[in-house]
């Protein structure tokens, strides 16, 4: 009978059972291994989230501190469990992390059945909708922006679409919805509706040769960041370059890699409204360095700004307290709307209800947890191989 | 720099259920490398099948005990197809031979051809394998504090799985110090130094070699098992670096001792553990950044393991004269 | 194709359905405050909370826009349209519910097009359906989903997308579709894909052999080599990228950084390992570490991401029935003067005997008066400069290098020495050869993610026809 | 006489014979020497009580012919020493008989049955066990682990009874006892607990014949047992060989040193190029000008500390 | 007396006048109180002296285990010395390395592990030949007119052949490089009875061209009939020493270590 994740054991000797005005953020990252390029925007977001509570006069009223550690990748699945252990055994109020769905698969019971919530700001699976009461992300499930970019490949006449896409979760999950939507809209998938590349994947020269053979007349990519040896291969065997279609995990700023205006007029989509140059400023300053990709930065502030203000409502820096209000301070239940997390304490102060409109520009969280509503933003590449912002578009979230 | 908890959770390592995991592994290694010269360098193929094997029919809503045995038993096919073939084979071309077979288990494990059974890349969650063993356990709901360590008693990495975990290590050493001390485990021995003149002494080295093989790899699978339980079954998660970090832990305990993979599995992660929490509360980031800080961890690591193996060849309770006279 | 049957046996349920889903939504839509304003035909349209877009392009059969046709929408909302000379057409609607678009069906017929209607429906606050690209070039494989945006069946009133339904019928038509596509396009690929898995096997050489010549020398495998390669392409990329030096003193850089650390750890690591005579199984154990050790510290340097050695993509062009550019052909030729350089050396040179004899039985070596650790810091000092020189010209041609990108190569470079006979010379060559050639055309007939697993296969299968690998000999017994 | 006792019997108890005695029956090699006085003295030749016969077995390695043994029988119970010139193909003919090389023609018949495609490991357990020319000794054992190895048929030796010791223990002591035996017989006893790796060149010898001796086989082919053995020991030892053919076994053995082969050998039966060229008793074989040519050579009776030697060697070298 | 050191090379000394205990002057060889072995703590030689002048033939004979190859080794560089004196030409070469000894001109045939199992004979002789590859073919005509069957075989694997043929390469490696001092353990061992006259004669020709000798052997007798001096090492000590005749011919050294097996056989043959 103890079979449940959600926590039988409620109120023996877990601290977060506890009310308390501490906030702890807990984070879980990929510091090393082979998502690690995935971790400098992430922890900037934490940064600059924590710096912005704290600077607005923190939780309770009382600075938040956290306390990290790297997961590594899911080859190192013993470093999952070691550096959640090592979180937990600080007592977190809340555990921000970890982005990889697979990661996610191997710590969240851990995390979850000691009653502490969890957010990811980059399990995009659609198996993690409802997984536990305690499991909450900032990111879609895949299905919003595969529908929008199928869309977007479908409108602009392409009859022959070739899919490059990383065997991985991430990778074969956008797949099929953005195979689905271009399908079912006329477009003829020619490669890649079943084949995948392996992750780890270094030499692309006969994937791109069974993808020029296919003779599409655009490709989606999707992948992490294999896409720039293979973008360099396709180029490099004669692929239309302009007609690409990318993804989240790899619309970026390749200006440096890629000889200028050789993307030109490709496409990709974010989810989030458009992240403005602003925020991609504001997330180096905070991370002291140069930072190249700013995948799942906006996630990540918003979680964490979520987080800190279902303490701050719930009065209690508790891991049941802020469970409980996660969904009202993201707009569950309506409120005014505000951006800011000052913003945000000040109307919760004011004893009012709020509706955090954060940078991702997600809607509450509906009962799976999800964002009951997403942002996709469509981006052109322009003659500098920088995605400029196009336009965005807005829906629900299934809830199936 | 909290201390306490930087102890306590080093000091968990010692009791954690991966590291029961890797003895496990390190002891149907030390079966095959240790006493009969077997160089598998394929220990988590084993171990992939056998969460698998574990896994899958759990899902299939098979009971624990069934479960168990299916994952014995894929590791016994898998050890009679691998054996049959490549066990006349030297000691370098098997180790590459039984290193390629176990990817070719985890590429085709996570290929989007097999993603019905094996759940592709995504793997197995574990809502879908581990609720029937977590309710197998007699320990009440909630988490239990015992001297420094606070777990869940039942759920993920629990008190529950720690006791069956360390219980199961327990046998398999008890089973291990009676086969090395008996006459099989001469012969296995014997095999180990030169088995021509095993075979020419009226041994049938096939089947020894081949007994080894299925019972190392019997032990590797419930070492899968228990790597599986506290999280999920991902075939990355049983890839390449499991079977260096097996080997790592026999060499560094010592091969053919009977407490060698006990204590090597324990001494690595309690020393990667204490390296990465120290390195995370003594460095400040704003020296270096916090990546680098995880980075900087694991060239302690590295470095440490090189110096280990550099300063104590022999392993921490192997023979060093032993190594005099090393092939 | 069945598709069109079914759609037509459907076609009676499909009206009732809509009926009711019509009647339903007509009676939302009145509910909703805010009357619908009129829809519009507008350049782009990007759907909002406000607008829902019905869009689309018109193309021939042939993926030629059609220009100046007059689309009509009808429905909720009414308007029309003129394709631009792209072909593009755009509504924007405001209010949620059917559309239909209209145009001439001669301009239908003229063109070959599937059908001259389609209806849509739309619904702003949904991800699948804001926006509805209808496109009469549909192919008819796609229409097999029955559902879709309906301009399927001519006349079909085609219910809208039904997202679970469809998904077992897409990916099924897609596996027809890529299937037939595949046959077609073997024939295209197979010089392709034989010429770069021939490059890939020469890169694969030249990695391994300097893997093998430790092997040969020491008896150890090296499980730090794939570093020794990361190294040196890293390198390169410091040299190109940071320091901005141009290509070839920057490979020259690195293969000098890559020789001087095969010293320095012959000095500090090995010659006192094998002073005191431990044996190579813990030595492999210690190149695990050391292997780590490296890999993370390139990425304390170079962070986790894919480093591109050089920036711009070469000129490529055609040779007979390959496509390839220059640089790859430099550096397969590359490969192949210093593999065979090596070779010669180990059998035509004293010093490169000695290796073999050093392997063999140190001891006797230096009884018979080789200086074996002269012989040894050599042999780690060329093999790590190869393996740097390796990484350079892979970092070139794989157009990137990261902290790992050796490590994940590390299994090839190991299945190609034992291929090919572990200590041969010659053996490493072969056996990368057939390992990059395997793993290059079984993409033709496995799926791509399993490409590796066949080269490994080969592996097992040629050692339990010869168990001592191609080029390895049999020893005697008794 | 002899001949009229079973043999078995006196077998028996030849094995509990008094303490001190070594040779403590002549039964075996009185019957030996008596059934082969009359057997002809040509290669080939049929013995009155083979146990193993081989028939045109060749063995060839590129292009040269290692072995080619046209007919060949051990008479049982005899002690048939094997000699020739280096790379006659005495040692690859052991390995073939033995199972550990397979023969390009040829069958070949142990007691009665038939050896072809028989596994080592079989034929060991058949009784037919074999040393190395160059030894192999478990180095990472002991010596006396080396030694139990070398015993027979030990329940302890399966994988699910070894974990009962009950059930291996008492038999386990009495191949201690026997092992500590031969151990003291061969003068390792005081390395017994000593890894094999670290005995010396001539003590690997003694060891491996040792160890041989555990199984108490039918058929034992030793290959050059006594090369690097100490000529002291040597001497004692071949008594004891003697004294195992009283115990029932057969003894074939290739062994370069001229007196030993005579002291010991009932039988000689000279290789050349892989033929066997000669056979007879030691006496008459020894005196054969061809095995002298070929084998002996000019040089065997001649004190080489006199300086004729390398005068001979000399105008020998300028011819 | 003789003066070794002003002979001729070529020279033949009349046995007659060697003396029974050394001869004088200044050794090429000492080797003073060797205390060696292999694992800390186990000494297999204690304290174990042995002297060769130039232009001798020594030998060391003993029972197994005695550590007549460990004393071999230890000389070779090849076993670490932990106490005592080693003296070449006057030099120290306590622990000197084996490369550099070769290159002093001293020669080693080991007893086991003598060849290189991979490499073909005559790679083996050319590793024999390794600091002088200039005189590989004029040494490599020498070699093969004692062993004619390395001349024909001389593309085979030294791994697959047989143990006499194994111990001639082995013999002829060492001959390759022409040394000045030669040191053999138990070069006859596995060869035939031909060919062991054959190494003996030859041990004594290259003696007579001036190579001195340490010869360990298992066959006594003959080892002892051709050497000026022995040695007879036990528990890793010597026990006794003199020349080689008188060795021979001692009651003791017969009893306990040559045995009379040859007197028996001729006895039994009478
Ligand atoms: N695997 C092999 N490949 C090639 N030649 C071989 C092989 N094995 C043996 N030979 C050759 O066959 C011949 C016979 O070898 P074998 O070992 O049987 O000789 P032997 O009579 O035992 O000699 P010895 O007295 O020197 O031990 C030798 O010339 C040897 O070189
Ligand atoms: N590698 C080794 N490690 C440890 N002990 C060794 C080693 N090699 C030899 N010994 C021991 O040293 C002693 C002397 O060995 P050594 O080889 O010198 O004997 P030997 O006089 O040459 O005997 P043999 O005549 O049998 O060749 C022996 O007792 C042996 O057990
Ligand atoms: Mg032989
Ligand atoms: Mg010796």
């Amino acid at each position: 009978g103890c079979g449940s994740s959600s926590g039988g054991g409620t109120d023996s000797g877990t601290a977060s059972a506890k009310k308390t005005d501490s906030f702890v953020l807990g984070g879980l990252w990929p510091e090393t291994g082979s998502l690690a390029y995935l971790a400098p925007p992430e922890l900037a977001a934490e940064k600059l989230a924590v710096s912005d509570i704290n600077a607005a006069g923190g939780v309770l009223g009382k600075d938040v501190t956290t306390v990290d550690a790297d997961t590594s990748d899911a080859d190192h699945a013993d470093q999952n469990s070691s550096a959640t252990q090592s979180v937990m055994s600080k007592n977190p109020s809340f555990v921000i992390g970890p982005a990889s769905s697979s990661v996610v698969k191997n710590v969240y019971k851990t995390i979850t059945s000691a009653n502490v919530p969890m957010l990811s700001m980059g399990a995009t699976s659609s198996d993690f909708s409802g997984l536990s009461p305690y499991f909450f992300r900032t990111v879609p499930p895949d299905s919003v922006q595969g529908a929008v970019l199928g869309q977007v490949i479908a409108q602009d006449g392409v009859k022959n679409l070739a899919v490059a896409v990383f065997n991985d979760e991430y990778g074969t999950g956008l797949r099929d919805t953005i195979v689905k939507t271009a399908e079912s809209a006329g477009v003829n998938v020619v490669y890649g509706a079943n084949d995948a590349f392996d992750p780890t994947e270094t030499n692309f020269s006969s994937i791109v040769t069974a993808i020029k053979a296919s003779n599409p007349d655009a490709i989606a990519i999707v992948a992490f960041d294999q896409t720039k040896p293979l973008l360099k291969e396709l180029a490099s065997q004669g692929v239309d370059m302009h007609k690409l279609y990318f993804v989240d995990g790899n619309t970026a700023d390749y200006s440096k890699e890629l000889d200028a205006g050789l993307l030109e007029g490709s496409k990709g989509t974010i989810p989030g409204v458009m992240a403005s140059d602003d925020f991609q400023k504001k997330l180096v300053k905070a991370y002291g360095k140069d930072i190249t990709t700013f995948t799942y930065g906006a996630e990540t502030y918003d979680g964490i700004i979520l987080a800190a203000l279902a303490a701050q409502k719930g009065g209690s820096a508790d891991g049941a307290t802020i469970q409980k209000n996660m969904a009202a301070v993201s707009g569950a239940n309506g409120g005014e709307e505000c951006t800011t997390y000052k913003d945000c304490v000040a109307l919760l102060k004011s004893g009012k209800d709020i509706k955090y409109k954060g940078l991702t520009g997600i809607g509450p969280f509906n009962k799976n947890n999800d964002p009951s509503s997403a942002n996709i933003g469509v981006y052109v590449f322009d003659g500098k191989n920088v995605p400029q912002f196009d336009h965005t578009q807005e829906g629900k979230v299934p809830t199936d | 720099m909290d201390f306490l908890t930087i102890i306590s959770n080093t000091l968990g390592e010692l009791i954690a259920p991966t590291t029961a995991a890797y003895v496990l592994a390190a002891i149907g290694l030390n079966i095959h490398f240790g006493m009969t010269g077997l160089m598998n360098m394929g220990q988590a193929g084993f171990m992939l099948l056998g969460a698998y094997g574990f896994a899958i029919t759990q899902s299939m809503g098979a009971n624990l005990f069934a479960s168990v045995c299916a994952a014995v038993a894929l590791a016994v096919i898998y050890a009679l197809l691998l054996g049959i073939p490549t066990l006349k084979l030297g000691p370098d071309y098997l180790a590459m031979v039984t290193l390629a077979a176990a990817e070719i288990i985890r590429i085709i494990g996570r290929s989007t051809a097999m993603t019905k059974i094996t759940g592709g890349s995504a793997g197995i969650s574990p809502q879908d394998f581990t609720t029937q063993f977590e309710g197998t356990s007699p320990l009440p709901n909630g988490s239990t504090t015992f001297l420094l360590w606070t777990y869940n008693n039942n759920i993920a990495n629990s008190w529950w799985l720690r006791l069956v975990a360390w219980v199961l290590v327990a046998i398999a050493a008890l089973l291990c110090w009676r086969w090395f001390h008996s006459p099989w485990g001469r012969v296995l021995k014997g095999i180990r130094e030169d088995e021509n003149a095993i075979r020419s002494l009226g041994k049938n080295v096939t089947t020894y070699k081949m007994q080894a093989l299925i019972l190392g790899g019997i032990f590797g699978a419930f070492g899968g098992i228990i790597f599986v339980l506290p999280r999920s079954v991902q075939p990355d998660s049983l890839g390449r670096a499991v079977t260096f970090y097996t080997w790592t832990i026999l060499l560094l305990g010592g091969a053919a001792t009977i407490f060698g993979p006990i204590l090597g599995s324990c001494l690595l992660w309690v020393l990667l553990t204490f390296v990465k929490e120290v390195m995370r509360g003594a460095i400040p980031d704003t020296l270096i950044s916090s990546n680098q800080v995880e980075s900087l961890g694991w060239v302690i690591v590295g470095v440490a393991l090189m110096c280990l193996v550099i300063f104590r060849p022999q392993g921490l309770l192997g023979d060093r004269k032993e190594l005099a006279f090393n092939a | 194709m069945t598709a069109v049957h079914i759609s037509i046996r459907r076609h009676r349920l499909g009206l009732l359905l809509f009926t009711t889903v019509f009647a339903l939504l007509m009676a939302l839509s009145i509910a909703t405050p805010g009357r619908a304003l009129a829809a519009e035909a507008v350049p782009t349209c990007n759907p909002t909370a406000t607008n829902g877009c019905v869009n689309g392009i018109l193309q021939d059969a042939d993926k030629k826009p059609i220009a100046n046709v007059t689309l009509k929408l009808s429905g909720k909302e009414e308007a029309t349209a003129t394709t631009d000379a792209e072909g593009k057409w755009a509504f924007s609607v405001t209010a949620d519910g059917e559309y239909t678009v209209t145009m001439d069906e001669s301009v239908a017929k003229e063109h070959g097009l599937k059908a001259a209607t389609a209806t849509v429906e739309i619904e702003k606050n949904s991800f699948d359906k804001a926006r509805q690209v209808v496109r009469f070039d549909k192919p008819v494989a796609a229409s097999a989903n029955g559902s879709g945006s309906g301009a399927a069946g001519s006349d079909s009133t085609a219910g809208t997308q039904s997202g679970s339904s469809g998904s077992s019928g897409s990916s099924d038509a897609a596996q027809t579709t890529n299937g037939s596509a595949a046959t077609a396009n073997i024939g295209k690929r197979v010089w392709q894909q034989l010429f770069s898995g021939i490059i890939f096997g020469l890169m694969l050489g030249l990695m391994s052999v300097g893997m093998n010549l430790v092997y040969g020398t020491t008896g150890l495998s090296s499980f730090s080599h794939g570093e020794q390669v990361s190294l040196g392409g890293l390198m390169a990329y410091v040299g190109t990228q940071v320091l901005h030096w141009p290509l070839i003193p920057a490979a020259i850089f690195a293969v000098a950084i890559g020789a001087l650390t095969g010293w320095i750890q012959n000095e500090l690591v090995w010659a006192p390992l094998r002073r005191k005579r431990v044996g190579t199984m813990q030595q492999m154990i210690v190149t695990i570490g050391l292997s780590m050790a490296l890999q993370y510290l390139f990425q304390f340097f170079f962070g986790g991401d894919i480093k591109g050695i050089t920036k711009s993509v070469p000129a490529s062009f055609v040779i007979g029935p390959v496509t390839t550019d220059a640089p790859t052909l430099i550096s397969a030729a590359i490969a192949i003067i210093v593999i065979v350089g090596v070779t010669l050396f180990l059998y035509r040179t004293r010093l490169g005997r000695a290796t073999r004899a050093v392997s063999d039985n140190a001891a006797l070596a230096s009884a018979s008066g080789i200086n074996v650790e002269q012989v040894v810091r050599i042999v780690w000092i060329l093999s790590c400069g190869m393996a740097a020189l390796s990484g350079v010209l892979l970092g070139i041609y794989l157009n990137g290098i990261s902290w790992n990108t050796g490590a994940t190569l590390l299994l090839l470079m190991f299945a190609a020495v034992t291929l090919g006979g572990l200590g041969t010379a010659n053996g490493a060559l072969v056996g990368s050869l057939i390992i990059g050639i395997v793993a290059d055309m079984s993409s033709l007939v496995i799926p791509n993610d399993m490409r590796y697993a066949s080269a490994l296969a080969i592996l097992i299968i040629v050692l339990l026809v010869r168990p001592q690998g191609l080029f390895g000999k049999q020893q005697r017994v008794g | 006489m002899p001949e009229s006792k079973p043999f078995q019997d006196l077998a028996k108890w030849a094995t509990k014979a008094p303490e001190g005695e070594t040779l403590i029956s002549t039964a075996y090699r009185d019957k030996v020497s008596a059934d082969l006085e009359f057997v002809e003295h040509t290669p080939g030749v049929h013995k009155p009580d083979p146990i193993l016969v081989a028939n045109n077995v060749t063995r060839k390695f590129g292009g040269m012919t290692a072995v080619d043994v046209k007919h060949f029988e051990i008479e049982r119970h005899g002690i048939t020493a094997l000699i020739g010139p280096n790379g006659a193909g005495k040692t690859t003919f052991f390995n073939l008989m033995t199972g550990f090389d397979t023969p390009n023609t040829g069958e070949w018949r142990f007691d009665g049955h038939d050896m072809a495609h028989v596994q080592p490991e079989k034929v060991a357990r058949m009784g037919m066990v074999r040393t190395f020319q160059l030894t192999k000794v478990m180095s990472r054992l002991t010596v006396l682990d080396n030694m139990l190895l070398g015993a027979p048929v030990q329940p302890g030796e399966g994988m699910f009874r070894s974990l009962i010791p009950g059930l291996w223990r008492k038999q386990e002591k009495a191949n201690t006892e026997k092992a500590e035996a031969l151990l003291e017989r061969f003068l390792l006893i005081k390395k017994k607990d000593d890894f094999a790796g670290s005995l010396s060149g001539g003590q690997r010898k003694l060891l491996e014949m040792a160890r041989a001796l555990m199984s108490d086989p039918q058929l034992v082919m030793l290959d050059e047992p006594m090369a690097g053995v100490n000529p002291a020991l040597k001497q004692s030892l071949l008594e004891h060989i003697m004294s195992l053919r009283e115990e029932g076994t057969t003894v074939l053995f290739v062994e370069h040193d001229i007196n030993m082969v005579r002291h010991i050998a009932d039988w000689v039966t000279v290789m050349a190029e892989g033929r066997i060229v000669a056979e007879g008793q030691p006496k008459s074989v020894m005196e054969d000008p061809a095995v002298i040519d070929a084998y002996l050579g000019a040089n065997a009776n001649i004190d080489l500390g006199d300086d004729s030697v390398l005068d001979l060697k000399e105008s020998e070298e300028q011819r | 007396m003789i003066d070794t050191e002003n002979l001729p090379a070529t020279a033949t000394r009349p046995r007659a006048e060697i003396h029974v205990g050394e001869p004088e002057g200044e050794p090429l060889l000492d080797a003073v109180d060797l205390v060696a072995g292999y694992l800390p703590g186990v000494n297999i030689l204690n304290g174990a002296s042995l002297t060769l002048h130039e232009g001798e033939i020594v030998g060391i004979i003993g029972p197994n285990g005695a550590g007549k190859s460990t004393l071999l080794k230890s000389l070779f560089g090849l076993v670490h010395i932990h106490s005592g004196k080693l003296i070449f030409k006057g030099k120290d070469i306590t622990n000197l390395r084996a490369d550099k000894l070769v290159s002093l001109g001293v020669g080693f045939v080991p007893q086991t592990e003598n060849v290189f199992p991979s490499l073909t004979i005559a790679e083996n002789l050319h590793m024999g030949a390794y600091q002088a590859p200039k005189k590989f073919n004029e040494r490599f005509d020498y070699v093969c007119s004692i062993f004619p069957k390395l001349e024909t075989r001389k593309d085979q694997l030294a791994g697959s052949l047989s143990g006499g043929e194994r111990q001639m390469v082995a013999m002829a490696r060492a001959l390759m490089m022409n040394p000045s001092v030669l040191l053999l353990d138990e070069p006859s061992a596995g060869l035939s009875p031909m060919l062991q006259d054959e190494t003996f004669i030859r041990v004594r020709q290259v003696n007579k061209a001036g190579v001195s000798v340490i010869i360990v052997e298992q066959n006594a007798r003959r080892c002892l009939q051709i050497c000026d001096r022995g040695y007879v090492l036990d528990q890793g000590r010597n026990a006794y020493s003199g020349r080689g005749r008188d060795l021979l011919e001692d009651p003791k050294v017969i009893s306990l270590y040559l045995g009379n097996l040859e007197e028996e056989v001729e006895e039994e043959g009478r």
